[in-house]
Formats: structure tokens, C-alpha cells, sequence
């Protein structure tokens, strides 16, 4: 990290004032399924109460990944919400099996219980004026993006979603786009179309032809500085969701944070609190 | 019902559970009702406003996790503006956990955070991050008696040092605090500490070195729980690893009177409450009135040759 | 096939994997050969035949272990009829491990132990059990200084001076022990712990009080491995809570030349050689010739702020 | 533990000279059954390979318990040889479940595998002058005891065994020694025939009717203290089997110490080295 950032100050904003109704849950939920989605990727159902369902695209949970005889993990995971159902009472995470706790996660069954912390976080905002958006997801970007596919639909926004993989069999939720009502153009390394010169030509023949008027994005530094380029030159604005290494997950530890760009400065904002789901042009 | 009040010198706390600095938040209300825990104790604050360390913030170790999250600090001003009052709105006392880079600078501060609604302030001179690399006030009786004294002509609020384990001289640290006035001493911060990526070679910490939190560490502040407690007069409060009712136990046994709750709230963030529920029930079924019998309660097994007989 | 060898001052060690000293005795002869490691350390002797502590001596906690097993010693002159002749029949360097109550006894233990058949002797100026709770010469520069100066004037063999994590001066120790005349450094010894039974109350450990070693050791002896091995120019020798092929690398990684292996040993008898092998097939697996690229090569991450992207 | 104690000086020896092949062995063995005795007592039985089944009665294994949600036990656990056979490559323990390490040791099924590092320490001796022995077992002494009874009948030594347990339902085995050839004798708590009073009592009558020379005993200091007294009045040598706490359990940490009476004073001995099967007099 550069010798800048180190003189970034860390800023916070508090609740409002006493809270006596907890908002953040912490329960066993019972997994329902849990399936392998293709190679990597693993999508997992709970049965869920109505008080965690009370939720937002772009929000997530932490999961208590279990101690297996191969994985011990300590902390927590952050997993963003891939669906809720409030009438069939499901919770769904669709996540890559990377390291020490996604593989602990990844031994857990169907009848298995998981100890989930949520919802938390700032979610996505779909602003009045943001009619035409588009949603650019590469890799598990995807799953955070999937319930805003589902808001845009409710909300009768049309909706153009370009996926990016490193290869057409890590394309997912391309149907579930699709059963949205969204335009899907899929993008994949194999294929060489996924690089950031065809992506913006690609971007600015849709501003032209569709009106696009925002962007959503998740999975790719890269990708996101291509959409803060394309939308400074065209005066489009949006958000991305992002990580950081986390130890809370809920605001205490300062652990989090990321630099954002404001008007008096860079600051030092929490991924846990303050997002996950950030301004574009803040990003940093 | 079991008594599960305890007094902190001139402070009755109506439970001996409560936060550790740095470790709790406003945010933790939207969890729990913060009412139902013995005290608040905030993250460090520093008079001017502060940036943390980079990240990597933090990593996980075998079961227990390493920090070098700084002391990022919105600086006295916000924090009396913000912060302070969300905290009156609840009973339980409000302990301020500050930080200074001279005995000076700390006696200032201390004086200036000497407000209504403050019940007392935890000294943080232990942390090992602030100073190079893990060298503090607390790492000697010399430098802790000197900024305890200057602290203690600036307040009358009564003043919690928070030790630290990075020591050889924990007893001789103890003793001088209590000399310069202190009220209570909190044993212990965090341990000095690293991690390496044995794939890559990084470094997981942003800042090289962090301290130790969690399980692993519970056996080296037990440690100086027992010999802080056997050293002084003033009430000691432990802090390091307590994620159970039995570690809550094992800290009073050791002389605590009274315990600070840090990592276990960021594996499950209800560990508080569910402490002191848990901590009723066990004192029920012990058929004890009170803490009483468990503080310092700890005792060498009067014959340790011979084992138990089976049957 | 990679070359395992590590050079610890004049001495080369055929492979960088080594007992911890009271983890290891002529009994794990029974196991495995032991001429497949680097080097042979022994438990502590002391000139004169001494007790151990009281029983229990052991406990284990949270995944790991304390004990207060103190330096029971059957003196000197057996050692030299006894233990002495079992070591001369393998290759492997004997190191022998040795203690004593002041710099002076030390000094002239050390002069006695300088027999042919010993590569080197460690000294144990950190044991946290022999002095009144956990004061150890390795605790200040000073009297670390003191001691090894004298062993220095009284050997010809390479010292190796095993330091303590119970101290806040790890580097001026460290540089301390290279003044005074240090042909390496081990880190560490076990950290001063403690553990009660929750439910009666009793202590665990005999000697109230132990040393913390296994899994959660690591974090804490891996700092005093990265901060010795930046401080001085002699080889340091990483100590504390290996048990994977991972941990000797991070400790390689750190900076040590060569590791320690204790408890891991407990769990596993056959934990040595299997590290042995390991390291090879890891370097085999990663395309290094020996160990040189491993050495020190612990780096903060370049860009830690943004993370890998995902496909 | 009292002052006088503490100045025991620890006493060890060490092995003849360079071993280049192993004699304890570390290895994973396969559980054949494992099956509940009574409420608190399990039997397991291993598939073991030939190296380690060249044992002795009154040697143990030590074994690594397994990591699980309940119980993270860190130490092997002592174990001693309930049975061992040859012909059927078969390895048994008969266990009390106590705590951590047992609990996890419980939770364990057949064909699962556990690691085992043994056999270790001194086992039983049969000195040709003990012709009538008689075995005196508490509770898991049992366990201990077994093997030797076998022992006892292939070497065609007549044998008296007494069984001591707190109630009827608790005592095991007893087919066991009877299939040995033994007369067994029961006491329990429960039925008040198990005091120190009676006992001496039974035993002085046995050894004018039955000519005892011998005694071997595990499970009970209380009754060791007895045996010893029984035995200086009538002159009769024997053994007892103890236990410590151990962490390495082969002889090198000095954590298993026990003090133990010599011609020229008291000694600390090693129970997983020099034990665990000591001579019934020394024991203090
Ligand atoms: C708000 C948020 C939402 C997320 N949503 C999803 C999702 O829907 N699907 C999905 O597959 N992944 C998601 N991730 C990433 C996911 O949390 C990590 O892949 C996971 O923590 C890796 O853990 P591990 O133990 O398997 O990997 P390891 O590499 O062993 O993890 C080691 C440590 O690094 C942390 N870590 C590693 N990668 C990341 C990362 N990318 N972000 C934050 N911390 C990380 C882990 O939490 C852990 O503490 C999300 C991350 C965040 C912050
Ligand atoms: C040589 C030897 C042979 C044994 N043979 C048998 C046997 O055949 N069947 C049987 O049921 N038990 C036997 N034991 C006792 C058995 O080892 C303990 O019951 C077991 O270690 C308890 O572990 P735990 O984790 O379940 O109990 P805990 O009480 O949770 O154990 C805590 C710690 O204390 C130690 N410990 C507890 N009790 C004992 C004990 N009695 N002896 C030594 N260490 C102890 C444990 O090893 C562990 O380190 C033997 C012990 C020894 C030394
Ligand atoms: C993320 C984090 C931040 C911390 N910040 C502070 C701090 O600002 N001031 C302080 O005195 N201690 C701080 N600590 C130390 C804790 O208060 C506590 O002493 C330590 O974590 C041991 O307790 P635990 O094992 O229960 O976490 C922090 C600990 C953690 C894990
Ligand atoms: C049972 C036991 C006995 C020990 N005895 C000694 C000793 O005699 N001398 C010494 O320098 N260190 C002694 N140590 C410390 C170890 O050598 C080592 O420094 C420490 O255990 C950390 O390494 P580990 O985590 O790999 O065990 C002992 C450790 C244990 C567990
Ligand atoms: S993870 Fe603790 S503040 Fe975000
Ligand atoms: S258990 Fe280590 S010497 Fe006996």
C-alpha cells in the first residue's frame, strides 16, 4: 500500500441514537439444498425467518463456516445475498469454493445448520432518475448482482446485463438474468471479448442504442475503472459493490476499510458498514 | 436470582461482562440491547483525528486472530459530539478508552474527556501498535508510574490502566500503576505478533507486526490476571480470549473482578449477552448468592499425585 | 533433488530441522532414525542433579499446551556416561542444552560441557520455570549481555543463546547476545502462561504457573524470529508452535536459518522426519534448488488494498 | 503435593545404544467395531498390523482423539491393551468415556480410522516364583488386568481374579476371566462388600486357602495401599499398573513422573517409561 494512503483518516457515521429492536440477527438457519452450480461455484438454500428476509440486493451476510477435520476458519465470511423469497422463506448464497472457510462451508449438507449474522450493510439504490441501467458482473460479481436484476424487473426497468467469465462453462445466472426480462450479452477470456478495449466499445454502442443512464458493477477492479472512465466521458453515474478482509462484519473493527474519493479528500470508508455498495465514481 | 453485581472501586457495575476496547461499537445496538452488559467501553480515542494502519487489517491464526488495525481516531471533537451521547441514552456506565503519544499529552487528554456522563477512563498504554513496533508505556514500571501520575492529577474520574502482555516486568508494571494512582488495572491487551503467507511470502498484516486476540491468547493474560491480583489492592479486570462461561469463571478465579469481552463478539455477536445469562445460570446452579466465592477462588489441588479412583 | 543443507555459523546442518530442547530425548530412537534430521538438541541439564516441579506438569488448553516440568537434571556426570555416548553413534551435530542459576555457573558449566562430540551448546538463559516466575536473564539486555560474555570466555563452541518472548526488549536482547559474543540465536522458549479448572477451581499446572508452547506459540516466536533476524547478523534459529511444512517455511520466510520443533513432536512422533520430507518435496514442487530463496524472503503484499479479481 | 516431594530428583534410563529400527510405532489404524459395554464403558476393537501387536500386557498405545464439533482435545490419551491377537490382526481398548479426549474417542465409528503410537512402556511381568497370582481390579483397572489374565492361563498359572466396581451393572469382563480358567470373585459398592475391611479379609482367606504368592493390581490407589499392607504382613511381592497425566507418552518430556521408593531414597519415574506397570512395593 502507497505511503498516501496511510494519511487517509478513517471515518464513521454513528446510528442515529438508542436502538432497542435488534435489526442484525444472529441464528442457526437449516440448510434446505446445496448444490455444486458448475466446478467452483456452489449455491446454498436456507430456510430463513421473516426478520432476516427483511433484506436488500447488495447487502450480505456473515456466515459462521463450521470447524471441519480438514478446515478450522476463525472468522467469519462475508457472502452477499444471492436471493430471498420472503413467501417461500429461502436465503440463497452462491459462492466460489476459494480457501480455508468457503471449503468448510462447502462440506456442510442438506439437514446441516449454518449460523448466519444479517442482514448487513448498505444495499444497492435504484435512484428515480436511473431508467435504463446497466449491470456488468464478472465471476461471483454475479451473484451480488442477481437480486438487482430481480428489483430492476419488479421496478419494470428495462435492464441490459453483460456476465463475464474467465470461460463459457463459469457463466451462471445467465437464465436467471434472462427470466428477469434482461438483455444477457455474455463476455469470456476464452473467447476474447472480455477485454476492457472490446468491453467499453461494447458499453458506449449500448449507451448509444439503449439510453444505458447508470451502472452496476461487481467482481473486477479492472471492470470498475473502465465504467468510472466510460462514465465520466458520458456523465453516468452508478455503484459497485466491493470487499475487504473482514473481522466484525458489522462496524466495530474498523478492519474494512477502503479509500473513497470525496470532495474535501480521500477517506477511509468500511466495507461492512458504509457499504458494501459504494458511489462509482468514490471507489477508489 | 444470583447477584451478579461487582464493584470496580467506587463504580458498581450490575454485571461483570463488558466490552474490550476496540472490540464494540454503536453498530453492536442493532444486535443486542446494550443495556444488559455491565459497562461500555469504547475503541480508543486520541485527541486529533488519527488514520489507522494500512490494510490487511487483520488476518486469522489457528484459532485466533491477529490486528494491526492502529488507532484510527475521529479525534476527541466528533467523538464528544457524536458519540457521547448516543451512550447516555443507556444505563450502564460509560468507560472511555484514550490514548497519547507523551505522559502529557495524556494528562491533557484525560482531562479534557473528564466529562458528565463519563465514568471512567481506560488508559491505553499498552497498545502495540501506536509506538514503534510494540514498545509502550506499560512495557515499564518507570514510564507507567509517570504517565498514571500525570493522568491522576489531571482527573478526578477514576482510571482503568489497560496493561499489556509484551513484557517481562508485568508485576513490577502493576504495582507502579497502583503507586501512581490508578483505580483498576485491565489485564491485558494484545500480544505482540506475525503472520506470514507460506505460499506467497507476504506478509498478511499491512503493518508487518499486530497483536494476538482471541483463545490463543487467554492462557498469558490468565497468567497476569493471577499475578496482577496477587500484587495489588486494586480491582483488576481481566480481558484476553474469554469466548465461554467457563473462561469467564476461570478470569474470576483467578482474582478478576470483573471481564472484558473482545474477539469472541466478532465470531458471535450476541457472546455478551449470552455471557451473562449463562454466567446467572451457572452461579444458580452452583447455588452460589453472589460472585463472591468465585473471585480468587483459585487454589492448587491439595494433592496432585494421586488420581482419582475409578469405579 | 534440493538441497536441504543450512549453514548456523560454522556449523552445517545437513537439513534445517531440529528438536526443540525438552522435546526430545534418546527414547525417539525408538520411532525413527534419528540421523534423517539436522541436528540433536537436548533437554536442559543443569550441573547438579535437581527436581523438577510438582505434578501435574502438563495441561493442554485450546490447542496447545503448558507445562512446568522445571530442569530436572540427573547432573552432569551421568549425562556425560550416559546420554553423551548415545549421541556419538549418529552424524548428526550434538547440541547440548544447558542451564545454571548465575552468569558465573553458566560460564563454568559451559567449560566442562566443551567435551569432543558437542557441536554446540545452547543456552537456556530463558527458561521461564527456574527463576522466581519467569525472570530469565533473556528478559533484559543487561544481564543477557552479562551471561553470554562470560560463556563466551569460558567455550570455544558455538553458543547458541535461546531467548524468551517474556520480555518487551526482544531486539536489544537479541543485539545484547551478538555483542556479547552469540554464534546464534534460538526463538524462542515458551511464553509464562497459566490455566484454572472452571469448576473446582484448582490449578492446573503443580508450579501454578508454565510455558505456553504449540499452535498458538507460533505468532508470537514468528515475530521474534522476524524482528531478531533484521536485528543482528548471526543466524537465528526459529522456535515455537511448528507442527506443518508451512510453519517451517513461514519461519525461513521470517528469517531463520534453520527451525526447532517441540510439541508438535508430542502429537506426532514422527513429526521431524516427516517435515524433512516435506520441505524437500516442497522445494522439489516450487522449482528451488536449496533454501536460499526461502530465507528472509517475507515482503509486504505490493498492492494490498485491491483484491485479486474474481472469475 | 507436599514440600518433602518436590525434592525427588527425576531418575531416567536411557536405551542401550543406536536403534536404527523402530520399535514404537505411529500408524493409522481402521476400527473394526466399537461398541458401547454398559453406560459408560467402550470397546474398541482395531485392525492392527503384526509390528504393533508384538505387545505385553500392561503396555499402552497412545491415541490421537479426533478434532469434532463437541470436543478439540489437543494430547494423545493413554490407553491400555485390553486384548491383542495375532492371528486375527486385532487390537482392543476398553475405555471409560471421560472427558474431552474419550468423548471424542466416542464419537468415532467402525471403519472411520484412528491414529495409534505404540505399544509403549513395561509391561506385566510373570516372575516363574509367581505361581498363584491374584489380580485385583477397580473399575478400569479391569481393562488393564485383562490381557495378563490371559497371560496368566496360557502359562498355566491357576488364577484368582477379584472385581471391584461401584454397582453389579458395572462390572465387565468377568466372562473374560472366567474364560481364562480364573475363580472371580465380585464385590460392588453397591452390595458394601467392596471396604478396604472386607477385602483384606477376603484376600487373607484366600491366601491360606488358594497359597496367593502373588499379586497384580490397577484401578484403585486405595486399593493398592491395601495389597501393599496385605503384602509386607504375609511377605507377597507383586505389581501395580498406575497412571499420570502424560503430553509425549514415550519417555521424553518428563511430564509423567511418579514418585517411587528406593533402597536410597525416594525417585521420580517416568509412568510411560518406566511404567506403567511398577513394582507393587515401590509405588507410593
Ligand atoms: C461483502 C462481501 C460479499 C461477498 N460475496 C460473495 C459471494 O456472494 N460469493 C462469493 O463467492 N464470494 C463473496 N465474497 C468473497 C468471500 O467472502 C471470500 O471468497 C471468502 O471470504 C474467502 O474465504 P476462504 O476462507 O474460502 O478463502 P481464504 O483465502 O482462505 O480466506 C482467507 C481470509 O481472507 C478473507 N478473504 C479472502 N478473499 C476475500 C475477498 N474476496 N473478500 C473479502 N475477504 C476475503 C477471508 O474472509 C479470510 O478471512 C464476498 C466478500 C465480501 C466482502
Ligand atoms: C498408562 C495408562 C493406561 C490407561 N488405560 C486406560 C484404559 O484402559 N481405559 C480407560 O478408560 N482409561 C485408561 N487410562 C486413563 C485414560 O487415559 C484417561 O481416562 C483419559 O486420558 C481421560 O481423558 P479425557 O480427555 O476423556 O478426560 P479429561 O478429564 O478431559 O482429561 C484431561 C486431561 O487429563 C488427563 N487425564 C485425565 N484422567 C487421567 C488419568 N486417569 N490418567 C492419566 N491422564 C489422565 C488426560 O489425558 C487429559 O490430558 C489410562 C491411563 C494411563 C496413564
Ligand atoms: C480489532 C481490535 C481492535 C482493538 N483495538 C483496541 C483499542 O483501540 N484499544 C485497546 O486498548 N485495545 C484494543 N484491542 C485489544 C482488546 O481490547 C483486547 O485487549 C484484546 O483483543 C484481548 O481480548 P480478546 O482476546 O477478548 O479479544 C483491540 C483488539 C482487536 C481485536
Ligand atoms: C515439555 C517441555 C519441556 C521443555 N523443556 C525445555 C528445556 O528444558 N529447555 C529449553 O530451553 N526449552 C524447553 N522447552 C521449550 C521448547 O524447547 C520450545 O522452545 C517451546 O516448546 C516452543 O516450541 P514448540 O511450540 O514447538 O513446542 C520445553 C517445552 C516443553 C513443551
Ligand atoms: S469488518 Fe469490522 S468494521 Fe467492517
Ligand atoms: S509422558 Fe512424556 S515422559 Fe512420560
Amino acid at each position: 500500500m502507497s505511503a498516501s494512503l496511510r494519511a487517509i483518516s478513517d471515518s464513521a457515521f454513528a446510528p442515529a441514537g438508542l436502538v432497542r429492536q435488534p435489526s442484525i440477527h444472529e441464528l442457526e438457519a437449516r440448510i434446505k439444498s446445496h448444490e455444486w452450480v458448475n466446478g467452483q461455484y456452489r449455491l446454498m438454500v436456507l430456510a430463513a425467518p421473516d426478520c432476516v428476509l427483511d433484506c436488500r440486493p447488495g447487502q450480505f451476510f456473515h456466515l459462521l463456516c463450521p470447524q471441519t477435520d480438514r478446515f478450522q476458519p476463525y472468522f467469519r465470511r462475508p457472502m452477499s445475498i444471492y436471493g430471498y423469497d420472503r413467501e417461500r422463506g429461502e436465503l440463497s448464497f452462491l459462492y466460489k469454493v476459494a480457501g480455508t472457510g468457503t471449503g468448510a462451508l462447502a462440506e456442510l449438507e442438506a439437514g446441516d445448520t449454518l449460523n448466519i449474522v444479517g442482514p448487513i450493510g448498505q444495499g444497492f439504490e435504484i435512484r428515480p432518475e436511473w431508467q435504463r441501467p446497466l449491470l456488468l458482473a464478472r465471476g461471483v460479481g454475479l451473484a451480488t448482482l442477481a437480486p438487482l436484476a430481480k428489483e430492476c424487473a419488479s421496478l419494470g426497468r428495462p435492464l441490459t446485463a453483460i456476465c463475464s467469465a474467465r470461460s463459457p462453462d463459469l457463466l451462471m445466472s445467465t437464465d436467471l438474468f434472462r427470466d428477469c426480462g434482461a438483455e444477457v450479452i455474455t463476455v469470456t477470456d476464452e473467447e476474447g471479448n472480455s477485454g476492457v478495449e472490446s468491453l467499453t466499445a461494447l458499453i458506449e454502442g449500448l449507451i448509444a442504442t439503449r439510453g444505458i443512464n447508470a451502472f452496476f458493477t461487481c467482481g473486477s477492479a479492472r471492470l470498475m475503472r473502465m465504467l468510472q472512465d466510460i462514465g465520466t466521458r458520458h456523465g453516468i453515474g452508478g455503484q459497485v459493490a466491493l470487499e475487504q478482509h473482514m473481522a466484525c462484519g458489522i462496524g466495530m473493527c474498523q478492519a474494512c476499510v477502503r479509500p473513497f474519493r470525496r470532495a474535501d479528500g480521500a477517506v477511509n470508508l468500511r466495507v461492512c458498514r458504509e457499504g458494501p455498495v459504494f458511489d462509482l465514481q468514490e471507489a477508489m | 436470582m444470583a447477584d451478579l453485581s461487582t464493584r470496580i472501586g467506587a463504580l458498581t457495575l450490575k454485571n461483570p461482562i463488558m466490552p474490550a476496547s476496540g472490540t464494540f461499537s454503536e453498530e453492536l445496538a442493532e444486535v443486542f440491547d446494550l443495556d444488559c452488559i455491565g459497562a461500555h467501553v469504547t475503541k480508543t480515542i486520541t485527541r486529533e483525528k488519527r488514520s489507522g494502519n494500512p490494510v490487511p487489517r487483520v488476518c486469522e491464526v489457528n484459532g485466533a486472530m491477529l490486528n494491526s488495525i492502529g488507532i484510527p481516531s475521529k479525534g476527541a471533537d466528533l467523538f464528544v459530539k457524536n458519540t457521547m451521547p448516543f451512550y447516555a441514552a443507556y444505563e450502564a456506565p460509560l468507560v472511555i478508552s484514550i490514548s497519547a503519544n507523551t505522559a502529557d499529552d495524556f494528562a491533557r487528554f484525560a482531562e479534557e474527556v473528564s466529562a458528565p456522563g463519563v465514568a471512567a477512563i481506560e488508559v491505553n498504554i499498552s497498545c502495540p501498535n501506536i509506538e514503534d513496533h510494540g514498545k509502550a508505556f506499560a512495557i515499564r514500571p518507570g514510564s507507567t508510574e509517570d504517565v498514571i501520575r500525570k493522568i491522576r492529577s489531571a482527573t478526578h474520574l477514576p482510571i482503568w490502566a489497560k496493561l499489556s502482555p509484551n513484557t517481562g516486568e508485568v508485576v513490577e508494571v502493576a504495582q507502579a500503576a497502583e503507586a501512581a494512582g490508578a483505580d483498576a488495572l485491565v489485564t491485558a491487551n494484545t500480544m505482540l505478533a506475525m503472520a506470514i503467507d507460506s505460499r506467497s511470502g507476504e506478509i498478511r498484516l499491512g503493518n508487518v507486526m499486530g497483536g494476538l486476540s482471541g483463545p490463543a491468547l487467554k492462557p498469558i493474560t490468565l497468567r497476569m490476571t493471577y499475578q496482577c491480583a496477587k500484587a495489588v489492592a486494586i480491582p483488576v479486570i481481566g480481558c484476553g480470549g474469554i469466548s465461554s462461561v467457563d473462561d469467564v469463571i476461570e478470569y474470576l478465579m483467578a482474582g478478576a473482578r470483573a471481564v472484558q469481552v473482545g474477539t469472541a463478539t466478532f465470531i458471535s455477536p450476541n457472546t455478551m449477552p449470552r455471557l451473562v445469562a449463562e454466567l446467572e445460570a451457572t452461579l444458580a446452579a452452583r447455588g452460589l448468592a453472589s460472585l463472591d466465592a468465585l473471585i480468587g477462588a483459585a487454589r492448587l489441588a491439595d494433592e496432585t499425585i494421586t488420581l482419582a479412583e475409578y469405579a
